[in-house]
């Protein structure tokens, strides 16, 4: 190759070892490439420096901050209210969630309780939120791998959980679909019946997914062993959601700390032993079943009531700090908000689940070849929006 | 010349033109399957976007034509208008030039693919070791365009890929020469390697190669058709071009006119290597059982087939035209469609009608002529056979790691293809 | 093979073969090999060099065509054009190219080579001048569609006899099984 | 126009055999030098395969199979050595490969 070691790219971002090194034996095949921030497979502006040997990846080094919108500080010049819809804004592909443990966050640093109505409301719309996030990675990761079907597949049925969302609060994707105290709105006539279809609708499409990939054998071989990460490295990184379950550590937010309703239902935690892709695969696809079985639950369970506690027009939670996480699709999404007592938070922080997770992906793809790397990407589940904020 | 225009209106034997010395002939039959090639590979463009849209639950192209029927014009139409770019870095001589190499042995392979005993421009005695040969140059254009792009992930896809056809075209290599082994089980012990000798071999034995000894020439054509996936570059093996890793692989860089002679020549490789299965293994021109059922009528029935796709392509089109919206936006696609429908439809009627007038197999001129159109169509019909399939692979299939797919081709392939051998040329001593 | 001598200077056009190796083929051919082959030793870049010896080698396999040896043609696309070019493209672009066709590109010593094979184009031109008679000015027509079966014959033996190059063939195979070792070895990082 | 005699081939041949001389002799690029001995042996398989033409029988072709096949090793093994050898030294220069010890 010609200009192997040409660095060509931005030097100062990079503190991989770019020169080679002064040695007898001259390896002639490394190779540094830049994978993003314009490349088909980083979902979005993700930009992956990699170094390479021949096809084998020796180092890599994750580039962020493309998409970056200052979110935290824009909260800093927004009342509480204001700043709801931005938090969408982050994980798109989970608006619901976001919102909800914005929500919950304020909600908790106020020392206000949302009626048990709005739990319901919430648990049903996040649920639905997780099953729609999962499909949406399920289409992009197989066709990472190479299968185009299963991304049209899945497109088809989150339509029509998007169409749920729709009804209920007039957006499909950044819903802004809850206040801080509740929902804004009464469910619609007829949403009960919406849900049920949609559950009786979707869990066949799930069969149909996992028909197509579960036994395949190149889906096997392509994701079998393959950005293995072990437990007690994805505890050191912080890792949480599927990621960390796929290891066998059995941790769900939804039952180590239970919020909104979460504690009235009876549902599993599904989890896999090798932490390599194909149980990730696993675990996000026996996890939108368990979603399903909630949602079944909540509505048959759903309680008359208020939807909106008792909140003042004009947020002014007390001084203080508060970090509340929930249980994102992606992981562990928490918020971390700093009062001075004021209508806008002195300090917000955001711990957003991509972020955390996209540390694992140096651990696992070193010695894997190029294909894994996108392999491993999409496995990590990450949202650009989210990373960078 | 002359003769060579009596032979082909049956008053003399017919000879393929490179038989008859005829360089005339010899042109204007290259030229009529350039523009054959060409409209199959655009008709496969249309169709594979349609096909593949319909196992993705997407209705594919439909705005150009009625059900985008004219997508393909379109498209050349704007991938000749693109702008041409050359990167400033690019071996601008080398880029320029490396499309062509893998368009000229994509084309060049066509000389000796027998549409019928003598539908060929040549018959060559080296014909399934040249169509072999000049299928693997094709390799060079792909390296040299990877090369001439001075960028990383185009010179990934040109190593990978040639990594790879040079490692499928052991296996193919060898599942071909079990077939060529099969030719020789006759009185004389002479084998050929002509593709028209192969095809006549299988008619003089009565058996396609697909099922002699079985499984030995079942198992040479499972190999055959993966080692054609790997050499051709399509789904699941399509790791040069693999869009997700390699963006577009050795291609990245070409734009306009150029990307397309790329495609051009992907097509036409597959429908290449397609071909050699047919005329290898699944008796190239020969209707289906032509042993079995060989009395007359059998003959006159299956000679009624080429009428009767285009009868039903035709039905296709009007169920179409039927089923559009009534609405006056739809008016022009409707006539359009409807006019396809009676071409469709004439042409069935004009084949009907030869197939009647030449259904005495007595050598008169609309014989000659009805054979021919049989032997043509069969030699098609398989080979599209063949190119649903790749369609269907790619729509259901994830993509192969390049070391899995050079595991497969050396560690699987390989000894699998050494073993069918082995046991053909066996069974085929014990046999004889 | 067909041991009649009574084919004259034209027995391209003799009966039964296809007359289609006309001297216009031939000079376009051997313009082509000629000059590509000139392009093969002055060429900077590497990578022209090697496409340009592909036209030299598809030209010569044209030849071989016109000579009525099908089956050497075939073995040169099969082994020289497919194979053994693709190996130096590999090489060319494993190596790096870049500096050394900014490098001078002959050697100190080329007036002395140049000399060299002066001398021997010298000792060609006279050997053929001198010689031309004794050369029997003829071309036997042999016939192509056996070709390759007879190939086979003297390769392998035909009819329980051994043929007449089976070791050497055999020897052969034995060659390239060693080269093929010695190129992994040789390109093996660690051993 | 003149018939093509065995004579007009060897002629060819002769213009290859030279070319690929003075390619192995004049060049520094081992790459190319080992081109213009692919060169030198294709004009070797001319001859033969024109001489066994005018002598009527095979032998000739028989050998530039042999040829071929030596070609195919020496590539092979020569291009093994090349990239060893540029691991090593980092240059693809003939007259730079003039140590036995580094």
């Amino acid at each position: 190759m010609n200009d192997s070691t040409r660095d060509d790219s931005n030097g100062a971002l990079s503190n991989l070892d770019l020169e080679t090194p002064e040695k007898p034996y001259l390896d002639s095949n490394e190779l540094i490439i830049n994978m993003g921030p314009q490349h088909p497979a980083t979902h979005g502006v993700l930009r992956v420096i990699l170094k390479l040997d021949g096809e084998k990846v020796l180092d890599t080094e994750c580039v962020i901050g493309y998409l970056h919108r200052g979110v935290e500080k824009i909260a800093e010049n927004r009342t509480y209210t204001m700043f709801n819809p931005y938090v969408d804004r982050m994980d798109y592909v989970a608006a619901v969630s976001n919102g909800l443990g914005y929500c919950e966050a304020v909600e908790k640093l106020m020392n206000v309780e949302a009626p048990a109505r709005a739990n319901y409301i919430r648990v049903i719309l996040t649920e639905l939120n997780r099953i729609a996030s999962h499909q949406l990675w399920l289409g992009t990761h197989a066709l990472d791998i190479g299968a185009m079907t299963p991304l049209f597949y899945t497109f088809r049925d989150r339509e029509e959980i998007l169409k749920i969302f729709e009804r209920y609060c007039g957006a499909r994707l950044t819903t802004h679909a809850f206040r801080i105290g509740g929902c804004q709105y009464e469910t619609y006539a007829g949403f009960e019946k919406d849900v049920e279809n949609f559950l009786t609708f979707v869990a066949p499409k799930i069969d149909e997914y996992e028909e197509l990939l579960t036994t395949n054998r190149i889906w096997i071989e392509r994701t079998k062993n393959v950005g293995v990460i072990s437990a007690a490295d994805a505890i050191a990184l912080g890792v949480t959601g599927p990621v960390l379950r796929a290891s066998g550590v059995k941790w769900d937010l939804r039952k180590a700390q239970p919020y909104a309703a979460y504690s009235e239902f009876d549902f599993d935690i599904p989890t896999g032993t090798n932490g390599d892709t194909y149980d990730r695969y696993l675990v996000r696809m026996a996890e939108m079943r368990q979603s399903l079985r909630i949602i079944e639950q909540a509505v048959n369970g759903i309680p008359e009531g208020p939807i909106m506690a008792k909140v003042p027009k004009i947020i002014k939670p007390p001084v203080g700090e508060i970090y509340h996480s929930i249980e994102a699709p992606k992981g562990e999404l928490g918020y971390f908000i700093v009062s001075d007592g004021s209508t806008q938070p002195y300090r917000l922080r955001v711990r957003p689940p991509s972020f955390v997770n996209l540390q694992a992906l140096d651990t696992m793809v070193r010695g894997l070849l190029v294909a894994d790397v996108v392999a491993v990407i999409g496995t990590i589940d990450i949202v650009l929006g989210e990373v960078d904020r | 010349m002359p003769d060579f225009i009596m032979s082909y209106l049956g008053i003399k034997d017919a000879v393929t033109p490179g038989a008859a010395g005829s360089q005339f002939w010899a042109l204007v039959y290259v030229f009529i399957i350039f523009a054959g090639v060409s409209v199959a590979v655009m008709a496969m463009n249309w169709l594979e976007r349609k096909a593949l849209a319909h196992f993705q639950i997407r209705l594919g192209p439909m705005r150009v034509g009625p059900h985008g029927l004219l997508q393909p014009i379109a498209d050349a139409i704007k991938l000749m208008l693109k702008e041409d770019i050359i990167p400033a870095e690019a071996d601008q001589f080398v880029f320029w030039v490396a499309p062509l190499i893998g368009l000229l042995a994509a084309f060049t392979v066509y000389t000796v693919i027998p549409f019928g005993p003598s539908q060929a421009v040549s018959d060559m005695n080296i014909g399934i070791l040249f169509m072999l040969g000049v299928s693997s140059l094709g390799v060079l254009g792909i390296v040299v365009a990877g090369w001439a792009s001075n960028s990383h992930y185009p010179l990934i896809g040109a190593l990978r890929s040639s990594a790879q056809m040079v490692s499928y075209e052991v296996a193919m290599g060898l599942a071909v020469v079990s077939a060529i082994l099969m030719t020789s089980l006759n009185a004389t012990g002479t084998g050929t390697l002509s593709m028209i000798g192969i095809v006549q071999a299988q008619q003089q034995q009565g058996v396609w190669f697909i099922f002699k000894f079985f499984p030995l020439g079942l198992i040479a054509l499972g190999i055959f058709a993966i080692a054609m996936i790997a050499e051709t570059n399509r789904a699941p093996f399509d790791m040069a071009e693999a869009e997700s890793e390699l963006t577009a692989g050795y291609h990245t860089e070409y734009s306009g006119l150029r990307w397309s002679l790329f495609m051009l020549a992907e097509y036409a490789a597959m429908i290449a290597v397609s071909s050699i299965a047919v005329a290898l293994w699944l008796g190239g021109w020969m209707r289906p059982f032509p042993n079995l059922l060989n009395a007359p009528a059998w003959d006159f029935i299956f000679s009624l087939f080429p009428a009767l796709t285009f009868f039903g392509l035709a039905a296709i089109a009007i169920i179409g035209v039927v089923r559009m919206p009534a609405h006056s936006f739809f008016k022009i696609q409707r006539i359009g469609l409807a006019a396809f429908a009676a071409v469709l439809g004439f042409i069935a009627l004009l084949l009907l009608v030869i197939a009647v007038a030449g259904r005495s197999a007595d050598g008169s001129v609309a014989a000659r002529f009805r054979e021919g159109i049989d032997y043509v169509y069969w030699f098609v019909f398989k080979v599209a056979v063949f190119m649903y399939l790749f369609i269907w692979y790619r729509a259901t299939w994830p993509r192969y790691r390049f070391d899995q797919l050079m595991k497969i081709g050396w560690k699987v392939m390989l000894p699998i293809s050494l073993v069918v051998l082995i046991a053909t040329a066996i069974v085929g001593v014990l046999v004889s | 093979m067909n041991p009649a001598l009574n084919s004259g200077l034209n027995s391209a056009v003799n009966a039964g073969m296809a007359p289609v190796a006309t001297p216009w083929f031939f000079y376009v051919l051997a313009g082509l090999a000629v000059i590509s082959g000139l392009l093969v030793i002055t060429r900077r870049n590497a990578v022209h060099s090697a496409l340009a010896l592909i036209v030299t080698l598809l030209a010569v396999t044209g030849l071989y065509l016109m000579l009525y040896a099908p089956f050497v043609a075939a073995v040169q696309i099969f082994v020289y054009a497919g194979g053994i070019m693709l190996l130096f493209l590999f090489v060319i672009m494993l190596v790096n190219i870049e500096r050394s066709s900014k490098d001078r590109q002959f050697n100190r010593m080329w007036p002395v080579g140049l000399a060299a094979a002066c001398a021997l184009l010298a000792l060609f031109v006279s050997a053929f001048v001198k010689g031309k008679a004794l050369f029997p000015d003829r071309m036997i027509s042999l016939p192509e569609s056996s070709n390759t079966q007879q190939i086979a014959g003297m390769l392998y033996g035909e009819a329980g006899k051994m043929g007449e190059y089976t070791f050497a063939f055999e020897i052969a195979s034995l060659l390239l099984l060693v080269a093929i070792l010695g190129a992994v070895i040789m390109t093996k990082k660690k051993i | 126009m003149v018939p093509i005699t065995t004579f007009h081939y060897l002629v060819v041949a002769a213009a290859l055999f030279v070319l690929g001389v003075i390619g192995v002799l004049t060049r520094r690029n081992v790459v190319i030098v080992l081109m213009s001995i692919e060169l030198i042996l294709n004009a070797v398989n001319l001859n033969l395969v024109a001489f066994s033409r005018m002598w009527g029988n095979l032998h000739g072709q028989v050998f530039s199979i042999f040829v071929t096949v030596d070609a195919a090793a020496e590539a092979a093994v020569g291009l093994g050595i090349l990239i060893a050898f540029f691991r090593n030294k980092e240059t693809i220069n003939v007259d730079e490969i003039d140590l036995l010890k580094w």
